[in-house]
């Protein structure tokens, strides 16, 4: 993958922090508008991949490698497991909503389920990332 | 021969399906059919709509059937996602080695 | 029969007719992009029926990250049935 | 007569076709993706409530939340397909990497022609 043009690198370079942005609004947002977890980590994914493709491989790969994003997705998957866990010590049940629910329709409210989504959305970041790496480096083993 | 008899039986397949919901005369099992529009009483989603926002305080009422009520398999879906992505990497990784 | 029913059901014909494109061309990268196209159209339904959510991760999912995967697929193996 | 549950069926019927009659590994997978869509298509079509408002409190809503509950949409087919999706996306990369690995061993992307060994 050696990248692209002049025109197509610098369009991308100018989008990539709306894109990102946008995904980190959806994942935040995910208890009050539509969204959530899933739709904004395939966004975020999706700007990144976005500069991947225009780039080339190598060049990208200096900021998010591959151990990076395996570390990242490990931790998400660990944030949703401790949070659940949180339940389970005050004496109720796994993943019960013991955090104070505040007022509907707040940004900080509804408990734990916004810290839920935020695990969720790193996790399906570092996923689709590391998928599109894997795909990609079995091709340049091929090109050697 | 083959492909005769596989195209007849999606033909067959696909004139039941159609025909089952556009008459509502083969239900499937006990559930009551729903027309398109109808309204519901008496189902899990109206009692979910009713209390939901006062349960979780959450505006949006479909994060707290994913994460609320739901919360079992969602962590299911998780787990399925992690899969998916090991064995993605693991395929590739053996790949490169043969290689 | 109101407009936005109209409306619907003529995409819900066009959801279908680009679906049976989709399966019946032979070159599978053109075969692709239509089926890109039918996703979309498909998130506009569902937000006529009132499911904003499930439109957002039909467009994002349907139009961008399938997409992409299916290329490097084809990239890697046979361009024509 | 619905219209919504009929293209949805047909969808489904669509999908079943290309799994059954094409030979070529990723014109099955792209059949799996339409019997999925169509199978998507019902779902939401089920839980759809004539006038209905999403399922999101919003607005003058905060206020009046039975008014809410009498007009929204059904939430728990949309919670189904949002993990249908997911697992939906999963099942397409697994399916697309080991096509490509059959690609590499075997050179041929026909079904019928994968059962023969190689070497």
């Amino acid at each position: 993958m050696a990248g692209m043009t002049v025109i197509v690198r610098t369009i991308a370079r100018l989008l990539f922090p709306f894109t990102f942005l946008f995904g980190v609004y959806i994942v935040l947002h995910g208890h009050l508008t539509p969204g959530g977890g899933f739709p904004g980590g395939v966004i975020i994914a999706s700007s990144v991949i976005m500069l991947l493709l225009a780039y080339g491989i190598e060049r990208t790969q200096k900021r998010v490698g591959f151990l990076q994003a395996e570390v990242l997705e490990s931790v998400g998957g660990l944030a949703i497991a401790v949070l659940g866990l949180f339940g389970l010590l005050l004496g109720i049940a796994f993943l019960q909503n013991v955090f104070p629910l505040g007022e509907l329709g707040q940004l900080f409210s509804a408990g734990n389920l916004p810290l839920l989504y935020l695990g969720v959305g790193i996790k399906v970041t570092a996923g689709i990332i590391l998928i599109f790496y894997a795909m990609l480096f079995a091709f340049r083993g091929e090109e050697k | 021969m083959q492909r005769v008899l596989a195209l007849g039986m999606v033909l067959a397949i696909g004139a039941l399906l159609v025909f089952t919901v556009s008459t509502n005369l083969l239900p499937f099992g006990s559930f009551p059919m729903r027309k398109i529009g109808e309204n519901f009483e008496n189902s899990i989603g109206q009692h979910i709509l009713e209390n939901a926002p006062q349960q979780t305080g959450a505006a949006n009422v479909v994060t707290s059937v994913v994460w609320g009520y739901r919360g079992y398999d969602t962590l299911g879906e998780v787990t399925v996602l992690f899969a998916a992505v090991v064995g993605v990497v693991t395929i590739f990784r053996t790949f490169r080695r043969r290689e | 029969m109101s407009l936005e029913l109209l409306i619907q059901n003529a995409l819900l014909v066009f959801l279908f007719v680009l679906c049976l494109i989709a399966i019946e061309l032979k070159d599978l990268l053109y075969s692709v992009i239509v089926l890109a196209g039918a996703s979309v159209s498909l998130s506009v339904i569902f937000y006529m029926l009132q499911a904003p959510d499930i439109a957002i991760t039909q467009a994002a999912v349907g139009a961008g990250v399938m997409t992409v995967l299916f290329v490097i697929a084809i990239s890697r193996t046979r361009r024509k049935e | 007569m619905d219209f919504n549950y009929v293209i949805a069926m047909l969808l489904v019927a669509l999908g079943l076709y290309c799994l059954l009659l094409k030979r070529n590994l990723i014109k099955l997978i792209i059949g799996l993706v339409v019997l999925t869509d169509g199978i998507h298509l019902f779902l939401i079509s089920l839980g759809y409530r004539l006038g209905g408002t999403a399922a999101i409190v919003s607005g003058e809503m905060f206020s009046d939340l039975p008014g809410f509950a009498a007009h929204a949409v059904d939430p728990v087919p949309q919670a189904l397909v949002l993990t249908s999706i997911v697992i939906n996306i999963c099942i397409l990369a697994l399916a697309l990497s080991l096509t490509i690995y059959a690609y590499r061993h075997y050179g041929t992307l026909d079904p019928s022609k994968l059962r023969r060994l190689k070497e």
